[in-house]
This record gives C-alpha cells, structure tokens and sequence, in this order.
C-alpha cells in the first residue's frame, strides 16, 4: 500500500479554488465598475439617504488618513498605520454595528472608530506618542487600540461571554441584544490568540463577530504564508460559518456584516467574515512596499477603489448632486483642518500624572519613586550640574 | 460570639472563595477543570454546583485563552478569578499577563480596572514531574501594573483570596501547593484580617532576619525553633506580599537584628532575593553587619523530583545561611 | 434584513452529522465485534504474522500499562499516565512507521516507545522522579515525553522542516524518504500551539502527521469543551486532510497512519488523523473519572475493547493456536518481571551530577553553585548542627 | 595585512550573520519580515537573496510557532537564528523558550543540545508606540539553561552575533536598537574578538564604577565624561554578558573604587540592577563606602514615546546616583 491515496475529502471539491481575485465565493453587491449587483442571501435594499451616507463616511475615513499621514511626514506623529483602500471594510462594517455592539479593534480601525462616534482626534494621540489610546472605551463601546497582534480577538470573546452572562443575547429586544466584533488581519489569523480565540467562542457559543481584513499583506508577508486555502475557510474547521465578502465594496460587507452581527445578538453563535480588500498604502509611514510587492499589483487594485465605485453608481443614478460634492468636500476640509490644528494642539503628558495610572490606586512604592523623582527634578531648579 | 473551626490551606482557599462569589455576583471562577472536578487539587470543589456553570466556567485547554477571555470579561465589569491547574502552565499566558492584564489600566490612564486574580499554585515538594513544581514570582513582581501575593497558611488563604477578589487591580495569587493539605489552623470568620499588601512578623526575635513566603514560611519558622535550642533568636517575617513589597517591617527588624537571611524556592539569580538584598542594602546600609545572603534553588531547572529536597532550601541550608551571617 | 439567514455553508452539510459512536467517516477494518470489514481507500491485506504481531504488540503494551500502575499503587512511582483502551491508537500508529521517521510524543504514548524500540522500563524514570526522559531521543527517533500540552506539535514541525531541508523527502526512495508524527490528545487541540502547528507544516507543506487520540476526555472535560464538530474537521480549515479512524481498531489505525505517512514521506505535506478512542482509566494514577463521569460510558467502551476483537478475530479464522497465547503469556509476564525489577534497580539521580546538565558545558557559575553545595553538604560530615 | 572600515551595529549585526552563514550551512534565519524585506530593522538585508528562502525564512505570523518549529530544526542538527520583530512581541513565545528551548538539554542529560539564537531588538528611544520599547532581559536571566547576552557597539555586534551563534547553548541576544544605525565604529574582521562570555572595563577609572549594558552603555560613557570635567574619575563596565554574568572584572573595580552604580532601561523592580548589586554586596561587603544605587525605569508601564526620554536613564540621573553614593 505504499501508492499514493487519496486522502480525505478533497480540499478543492470541499473548498473551491483560490482565486486572486476573491474566488467565486465573494459576495458582492457592487462591481468596481459600479454596477449593482445582487445576492440570493446577503442583499439589502439601501436608500438614496443611506448610500449618500456611506460614500460620505468613506470619503472622510481617508480624509482622516490622507490627514494623518501628512501629519506623520511633517513630524507631527511618529507613525501613522494607514487604512488607504480598506475604507470600505471599515464603513461596511462599522455603520452594520449598533450602539450597544462593542468594538475590539486592532491599530488600523480608523473608520470603525469614526462610525462608533470617536473623535478621530482622538486617534492621533497614540500615533504622536502623547498617550497609548486617549478615548474612553467605554463611552462609545469602542476598544483601545491592540499593539500584540491578535490578542484583542480574545478580549472580544471574553466580552461577548460577558454580554451572555448579562443577559443580553437572544431575548428578542433589538435595543438590549447585542454583539462583539473582532477586528483583525490576515496575519494575525496565525497567531495561537486568534484560533483560541475561535476555540472559546465557538465552545461558549459566543455572540462575537470576526472580522478579518484581508489586505492580502502582514507587512512584507503575502498571504499565502499565513494560509493556502481562502482564509474564511478556517471557520468550517472550528464548526462555525465563514464567509468572503468584498472588503472593496461597501454595501456588501454592510450586508454580511449585518447579518453576521444579527446572528450573534440572536444567540447563534460566532461567526467569520473575511473582507477581501487591500492595503493601498504602505505598512505604516515607516514601511516601503516596494521593497517586497510589485506596482502591478497596486495598479491593479486602484481599480477596484472603494470610494470611486459607489461614486460611480451614486452619478450614474442620480442619487447625488455637485451641491452633494462641494458640502462633502467642504466637510472634509474641515475635517482636516480639525485634525491638523487639533493634533499641535494635543497636550503632552506629564511625566508626574503617570504615577498614577499604574493602578487604580497608587502605591506606597510608586508614590515614592514619584516623589524621589519629583525631588531629583526639583534639584535642578536654581543650580544645574 | 465567634466560632472557629481548624481548615486546611485547601479547605480556606475554598471557603474565600465561596464567599467572595456570595458577596459579589460578579466573581466568576474560571480555569481547566474547576468545574465538575473541582480542579485538580480541589480548592473550587463544590462551586460550580452552587453557581452554575455559568459562574464556575470549564475552559478549553488553552492558558492565554483563559486569561485573554478574563481580560474581555473584565471589560464587562466582570471579576474573574483565574486558577492556573500548575505553576509550569502559566507560560502560555504570560503575553497576555504582561501585556494586556499588567498593562491595561495604564494604557487607558485609568479608566480601564483589571480586577483579575489569577490563582497559581506554586513551588516544590510533592514529588511530581516536570513543570509542576515551578515558583515564578520574580517574573510578575519584576512586571509593572501586576501585584503579587503569597499566602503560607489556611487562615491567610481564607482572607487574602478573597481581599485580592475584592481588589481593583489585577493580582497574582500564589498559593503553596504542598501546604494544600498539609497543616490545619483554626479560622475565626469574624476576625479582622489585616490588609492585603502587608508583610507581618511571624515570630520575634533579635539575633537575625529571616524573610520567607509561601511555602517557606514553615522552612523558616522551623529553622527559627531549632536556633532557638542553641539560644540563637532569629526573627521571621511572612512577606506575604512580593509586588509591591512591604519594607517597613522589614527595615525595621534588619536595623535591629543587623543580620538577614531570604529564603525562597525559586532560583537564585534574579529571584525575589536580590530585590529584597538590594533594597535592604540601599536603606539599612549601616545597620548591616553582613550582606543578606539568598537562600533558594540553584540556578538549573526543576531536578527530577527524587532529589527536590535536596535543592530546595531547608531547615539546614536556612541555619546554614545564618551562621555565614554571623561570620562577617 | 433582521430575519436569520443561513450564514455560509451549512455545516452540518459540509461535515455530516457528528454521532458519538464516530459517525459516518469513520474508517473501520475491524469492527468491536471481531469482524472483517472493507474500506474502499484505506485498507491492507494483513499477512497473519503481522496480525499476531500486532496483536502481541498490544498485549505487551497492556502489560507495560498494568504493571507501571501497579508500581505507582505500590509507591515506586510518583504517578502514571495510563494508556488502558488505547492500544490500538498507538500501536496502530507505531508500527506504521519506519525506522527514519521520528515521533514527538505526549506523556502517555507508552506503546509508541515500545514500538519505536525503547525499553519500557526507559519510560518510568521519569514518572518515579529519577530522570526527565531517560532516553537518547536520537536513538530510536522517538523524542522525549512532552508534559506541555501541545508544545511538541511545534517541535515535530520544525523537525519536518529540517528533513525537508535535508533532502529526505519526496525523493522516491523509500529508504531515505522521511516523515515525523506529532502526537497529542483533544484537549491539546485547543492550544495556541497546537494550531500554530498546523498553520506552519500547511505553510510549508512540512512532512509531518498530526496524530490526534481523541480518548473524548482531557482530565475531566469532555471533547465537547474544545470542539462542537468532529476534530478530524479542524484540518479543512488549516487547508489539509483530516480522517477520523476508530482508533480502538488497530488494523484501521495501522493502515490509515501508513497512508498518512506515505503521503508526509512523498512530499504530499501534512496530514491529521484523529484517532477515535476511549480512556478507560484515570487520567492518572492520582486521578479520579468517578467525580465527572458515568460508569454507563465506560461499560459502553468496554464493549470496544481494541484487544478483545482482534483476539476474536484471530481465533475465528484460526490464525492463532494455544501456544500462541501461552507464550504471549510468557513473554508478558517476562516484561512484568522486567519493570518490576527495573524499576527498584533505576538508579537515582545524584544531586552533584545535575550541575552538569543545565548547559552543554559547565559555566564557572554553575561550576562555583556546586562547588559551593559540596562544600555546605561535606560540612554535615563528621559534626551536625 | 589588516583592512578596517567603519560600520553601523546594523551593518555588524548583518556582516556577522552572513559570516555565520557563510561558515556553517546549518545556520538558518527565521522570523517574519526577515527575508524579503530583510527585517523591519534591514539586519537580515540580502541574507535571503544570496542564502535562498530555505535559509533565510519568512515565517507566519506567530511567534511560538517560530520559537517552536527552531526547536525541531535545533533538534534535527539545524542552528536557527530567530529574530522577534520588537522586544514586546517575545511574549507569545515566552513558554517554548522558558519550557523548551531553556530546559531541553537539562531535561536530556546534556544528550540533545539547543544552539539556537534568539535575537531582540530591545530597549526604548525610538519614539515608537507601546510594546516596541520593553527591555525583557531580566525575566530570561532569571532563567537557568538561557544565555542571555546584549551588544553595545557595532564591532562587538559583529563578532558577538557570530560567536552566540556559534555556541552550543541557547542565547537570548539583545541588540539596542537605538543603536542600530546611530554610530559608526572601526571594524577589522581579521581581529581576535574576546570570549562571548566576558565584561569589558570600557573606561578605566578610580572614584566610582558605573556598571551597563546595551543601550545605557553609551549613557554611562556620557557621564564619565561629564564627571570627568568634575574631576571625578569613574570606571565603566560594559556587562556583555547577563547570564551567566561576568562578575570578576566588577568586584576587582568595586573593590578600588567603593562604589558602584549601575543603569538599565529595565524596570528597576527585580531587574539586573538587584542582582548585580545583591552579588557586589555579598562579595564586596567590607570594600563598599556606599550602597549599589540603582538606575532604570520606574515600575510603570513604558510610557508614551514623548516622554520616554524622561523616563529613560540619562546621564543626569547616572551622575546623581553616583553623587548619592558620595554621599554615604
Ligand atoms: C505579537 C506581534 N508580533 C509582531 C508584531 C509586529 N507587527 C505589527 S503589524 C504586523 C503585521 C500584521 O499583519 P496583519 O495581521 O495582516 O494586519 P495588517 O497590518 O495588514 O492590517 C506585524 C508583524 C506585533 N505587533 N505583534
Ligand atoms: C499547558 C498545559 N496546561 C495544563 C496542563 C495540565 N494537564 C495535563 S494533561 C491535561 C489534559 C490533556 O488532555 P488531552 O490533550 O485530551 O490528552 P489526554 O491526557 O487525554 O491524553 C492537562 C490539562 C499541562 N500539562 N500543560
Ligand atoms: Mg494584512
Ligand atoms: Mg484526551
């Protein structure tokens, strides 16, 4: 017996091919030429009102980025990790989020964080190295920032076990149901975290949502070494749905991040949604792509921009006017202008308060290395070695 | 009126912990077979049939799960207390030890509790295999944002759990497994304990010092007795907590003695020791009449459990030490 | 769009119904009632010597199991993990291997060893506390006992990663072509580990089995704890096969690791059985399976015993005769008196020796930690305090 | 006939592991970022272009998978050199290196052996975001069967990386990445390096002894230059080596001078500073005018970057800890 067997279900015949372009798998409900399509199961029917919005949104989720990292080269930020071409995954899945839906984000979730009603000032602080996450969590049930890849896909799962404890899953009550989403990449998919993190949401039944942008890169790393099947595969294996939706277009991933959403906060469990997209830009303003990535590549992805086609559909069916476009871009401006002048103007720490921040009260001990260390530098007032 | 009735280590640990979760419907018990089985030593025994599975939370096998699940629940205004099966096991969780529970608070500049305690029952002597004599302290102490205790007795058991379930910060709580079972000491339930992040004199004396915790407390008071027959009075001091450390006592008793010994099970070089050496050292500098000298495990993994008693510190290496002190 | 819609795939369609007795896909040659059965892919024509060879391997390794637990009841062992009801698992998987092929095994893969050629009485030292793995892993390609749940799958594919490397796989010769196989329980299936394992070897296509005794218990939680879908399922996800085998039939075991290891060997990339099977014992010696199971569920499991049907079998079609069984006593009780008579005899470890070990030479600290501990114990000499 | 030229750590840290490379075809790299891109820090730039991808290896994202799958190749005759993106991304693979690769030649009776290198860029100064300026080393120290070792300079990167490589048992090597591309230094590759495991008096001097390693070495040369304009004359010692630790060089220098002081960007809460000052105490007692005064960060979480340089030790905060040893 020593021919080669056939060994298991064939992963082809199981999972269909892999395909650059999102496979045959890939909801969508609007073509990068602009063309409205539908879906048997994920559709929904938007208003005139409800597209302005989401070209708007988008519009100033890369104001916010196209802002910052100008800010970024003119020194104002020590980095900036842009989100240029994943606007669409980020609307999509932001705007699908109700209030009481809590956010578990990774360091891109720019969009996401403007949709849950966080200042996008307020994003900039850990960027300029003034805080680690200057926003309340709380108060717009939008997580600090995660660093350690994959680690907050836990923290999301912990969360929803608490929204079960509370009792705030399935009962029917649209305003007290409520879910998690997991924001993370497609690198982080290999961490240990993020398939434990399944592992747990899957056992207790979790109402969390993960979301994965896949924007094909994790730094230099292309995603075929992090999978060699389409990465929403890796759900069915953990025994919960997994869907590909394209992560360019932003009325699908609303859709099936809806959906995904709705199916937690009704008490069935965690699902995967991963947003086929790409990363436009660079890593992060410190990294150069064209160290490892062809411009084809690029080329080839700028024509799928996620702001251009939904442009396209909103002229080509006269849902939206120049007056539209000149408010928008005047809204923008100012936008801009809120981040530039608001990021100079952000305050710096001061060494002392951070004393008190280690914990929720201070300690004898740090309080006396806070008072040796206010004594040191009270000793170079006057005099000066 | 009070009652007292003799526990054990096990038997107090239990009792806090019911009664945390009766005092506060927030506390959930998580962890690798806590549930049905009570965990492998047995201290949740009984819990989950009186909180539910909901409150006494079976988990998958997997450590950084436990803890980054804890982390989320915390975020809900959950209280989570965690029970690490083995001291060895914590290791696949120590990212998100370090990095998100120690880290959290700050990171939100307060807005943001942890009151996560994370159970670990540490140290040697119970013959068993690899990993499961492990003492780790010196790592979490050595981490900002964690606070560390270890308690040596059933009484201290009874009412460190379940201040440290009370605290808003994350805490490592170090229970001394071959204690579990071991000695019985009466429980008053309505006595005052005294606060969570003290250190307390366990005996007086006036020759020399000697610090311990957990699971050497026993080693040292022993030591203590058998000095005291060749007329020698050492003063031992419970430590009880290691991050952050309770000095006053300490300093107090070492510029008094002018003599210090430290005994703990974990390795040597960078164990608790040398921060307790160095501080004693910076602050008592001309009491000293010796160095402090470290009494703990050799610098080599855990040995095969046949020959653990003779690495970890006993009555004899503690006298031992004592005597170098006496001649400087 | 509130109504629930189905959400990707239905699950219960891609991976069938799972059924506790091991459901529709599980491959059987022998059923618990000493029947022949046929596989229309995984199957082997067994001579009748490998028959009694396979099954002698499994008494043999009952024998081990019995007489290292009743060591433990008679205190020459601190403690033992049990492999009772797991036979089959494990000799099935040890005698499809070939000599080049290297095992990375848990703490209970006893019968593994034995097949692998180590002396059984290597393995108690370290359950008596005289050593950590007594053995030179590079003697028989069997590496040491792993007590971190799931850690060796790592180490079993950066073992394959090496072979591939080394140009031993996919080269046609059969002497040379290679392959590891990492051995792990279900509960180990929940670790970071475990999973990041998969996610290298598919990366890699790294020649390596994942080797799954799902005996449906990790100390006291039940399979359903770590997974809600058949765990042989876990694979599709990681992009590679997964065969679930009754692992209480060791003809079944035998030929589907063959074929997995074929495959590994030939540059087909990594594979995962699950071999489904029963603990009958404690988890260990100090455990005690009364306080979270029923008894029914073990009498069910009786009923499949792995030795029993083979023995059955062999009597039916008269492959065996008295003597065989006669001898097989003989030889069993040989390996009794060997372990009970070893076992005394395993010298301790010596205190002086261990400074030699932590390094692969003595540093001059360690050197002065010994020098300074022969000191202190030469002072007991003569005086005692 | 020798041939020097001046290079950045970078650049040392990159001729030195394509030296190893060159030498021993079982050297492999790994990590994420390593290959095409040649590390996010460009130390393994053109390593895979000329080695292959066999060689030089882009990993997933995941660092115990890294760690993990090194101890396979260690064990199947393999040198893998890994390289952890940022000091605070060790974390994940903290329990394959403490259980795994610390423990397995110990656990084998010195029959298998684990020469892997793991290399960390390590410390703050970069103006980075959290978890990208941690200085882990204590907790590796603490350790037994690690070896832990930090470079200072550019020539030193160039043989100190060879020479870890090189050597049968695990080394933990820390590289200052502050430094990575900050000073350049001569280097003449047909030198005779000295032995890995060695301190080096970097100044010479008489008052006082300032102990560093990595990044605070050039710190501590500051301040003896600063204190030298003071007409205070102070040794420093570069420690090289954590663990083991080099100790000799610095009691022969404690026992001249009387005082000592040493400075880490580590957490001074059971940093290398306690262990360090709990040995000079312990074997310098009577040499010693003042107590080892310690320099490191606060036990706080690393702060944001725009006040990382207060946070950091700088050369006022060396030279005022000498000055309070003056003041014993
Ligand atoms: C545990 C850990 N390891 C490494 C890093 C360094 N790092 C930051 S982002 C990144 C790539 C992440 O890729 P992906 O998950 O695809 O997310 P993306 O940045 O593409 O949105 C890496 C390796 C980290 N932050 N955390
Ligand atoms: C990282 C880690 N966590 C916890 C343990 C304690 N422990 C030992 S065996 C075990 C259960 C393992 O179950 P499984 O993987 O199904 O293997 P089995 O023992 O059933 O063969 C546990 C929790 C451990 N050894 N390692
Ligand atoms: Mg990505
Ligand atoms: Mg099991």
């Amino acid at each position: 017996m020593s021919d080669p067997v056939s060994f298991g279900p064939d992963l082809a015949e199981v999972f269909g091919p892999s395909q650059s372009d999102g496979g045959p798998d890939l909801v969508q409900l609007l073509t990068p030429e602009g063309e409205r399509v539908h879906h048997p199961e994920f559709d929904h029917d938007f208003s005139a009102e409800e597209l302005r919005g989401l070209y708007r949104d988008m519009v100033l989720t890369r104001r916010i980025d196209v802002e910052a990292t100008a800010l970024q080269r003119h020194g104002e930020l020590g980095i900036w990790a842009q989100l240029l071409g994943q606007e669409a995954a980020q609307i999509g899945a932001g705007r699908a989020l109700r209030p009481q839906d809590y956010v578990f984000p990774t360091y891109r979730e720019h969009g996401v964080a403007y949709c849950k009603g966080v200042d996008p000032l307020r994003l900039l602080g850990l960027f300029r190295g003034v805080d680690q996450g200057g926003w309340d969590p709380n108060e717009n049930n939008f997580g600090l920032y995660t660093i350690v890849i994959g680690a907050q896909t836990l923290h999301a799962t912990g969360y929803a076990m608490g929204m079960q404890r509370d009792g705030v899953v399935g009962t029917g009550d649209p305003d007290r149901d409520s879910a998690v989403i997991a924001h993370f990449g497609d690198g982080a998919s290999s961490q240990g975290d993020v398939n434990e993190a399944f592992i747990f949401a899957a056992s207790y039944n979790a109402p969390v949502v993960f979301f994965c942008q896949n924007n094909q890169w994790a730094i230099s790393e292309p995603i075929e070494r992090q999978t060699r099947i389409p990465l929403y595969q890796r759900a069915l294996g953990f025994g919960f749905p997994g869907i590909r939706v394209d992560g360019n277009d932003v009325l699908a991933t609303y859709a099936v991040t809806k959906a995904a959403l709705q199916r937690a906060r009704e008490g069935n469990g965690p699902s995967f949604v991963e947003a086929y997209t790409y990363r436009m830009g660079a890593h992060t303003t410190t990294d150069d792509p064209t160290r490892y990535r062809l411009n084809d590549e690029l080329e080839h992805w700028k024509l799928k921009d996620p702001i251009e086609r939904l442009k396209v559909y909103l002229r080509r069916n006269g849902l939206v006017d120049q007056q539209f476009f000149d408010d928008l871009d005047a809204e923008a401006k100012e936008m801009g202008h809120h981040l530039r002048e608001g990021c100079k103007a952000l305050p710096d720490p001061k060494p002392m308060d951070q004393f008190d921040y280690v914990f929720t009260e201070m300690t004898d001990e740090i309080a006396a290395q806070r008072d040796e260390f206010a004594a040191y530098l009270a000793s170079f007032e006057g005099s000066h070695s | 009126m009070s009652t007292t009735q003799k526990i054990t280590l096990a038997k107090g640990l239990n009792m806090g912990l019911r009664k945390a979760m009766e005092d506060d419907d927030k506390v959930l018990l998580m962890g690798e077979d806590v549930g049905k089985l009570g965990g492998v030593f047995r201290i949740t025994d009984g819990l989950q049939k009186d909180f539910g599975e909901d409150r006494v939370i079976d988990s998958p096998l997997a450590e950084s799960g436990i803890v980054g699940t804890a982390v989320g629940m915390a975020l809900r205004g959950y209280r989570p207390v965690i029970e690490i099966q083995f001291d060895g096991f914590v290791y696949p969780a120590y990212d998100q030890i370090v990095c998100q529970v120690a880290k959290y608070t700050y990171r939100s500049q307060g807005k943001v509790k942890m009151p996560i305690v994370i159970r670990i029952p540490f140290g040697g002597g119970i013959g068993a295999v690899e990993h499961h004599s492990e003492s780790p302290e010196a790592q979490f102490a050595h981490t900002p944002g964690l606070k560390v205790v270890a308690c040596s007795n059933p009484v201290d058991g009874y009412w460190m759990i379940q201040q440290a379930i009370a605290h808003d910060d994350p805490v490592i709580f170090l229970e001394p497994k071959r204690q579990y079972h071991a000695d019985k000491a009466e429980l008053d339930e309505t006595a005052t304990p005294e606060p969570l992040f003290t250190s307390r004199v366990v005996r007086a004396g006036s020759d020399a010092t000697v610090l311990a915790y957990g699971p050497t407390v026993k080693t040292a008071l022993k030591a203590a007795e058998a000095a005291a027959s060749e007329g020698r009075n050492l003063e031992v001091i419970d430590l009880r907590t290691l991050s952050p450390l309770d000095m006053a006592p300490v300093f107090e008793s070492v510029r008094r003695t002018g003599r210090c010994v430290i005994t703990h099970e974990a390795h040597v070089n960078l164990g608790m020791g040398a921060e307790v050496a160095a501080r004693i050292t910076e602050q008592c500098f001309y009491s000293l009449e010796a160095p402090v000298l470290r009494v703990g495990a050799f610098d080599m993994p855990y040995p095969p459990s046949r020959i653990e008693e003779e690495y970890l510190p006993d009555l004899d290496r503690v006298l031992d030490a004592v005597d170098r002190t006496f001649a400087f």
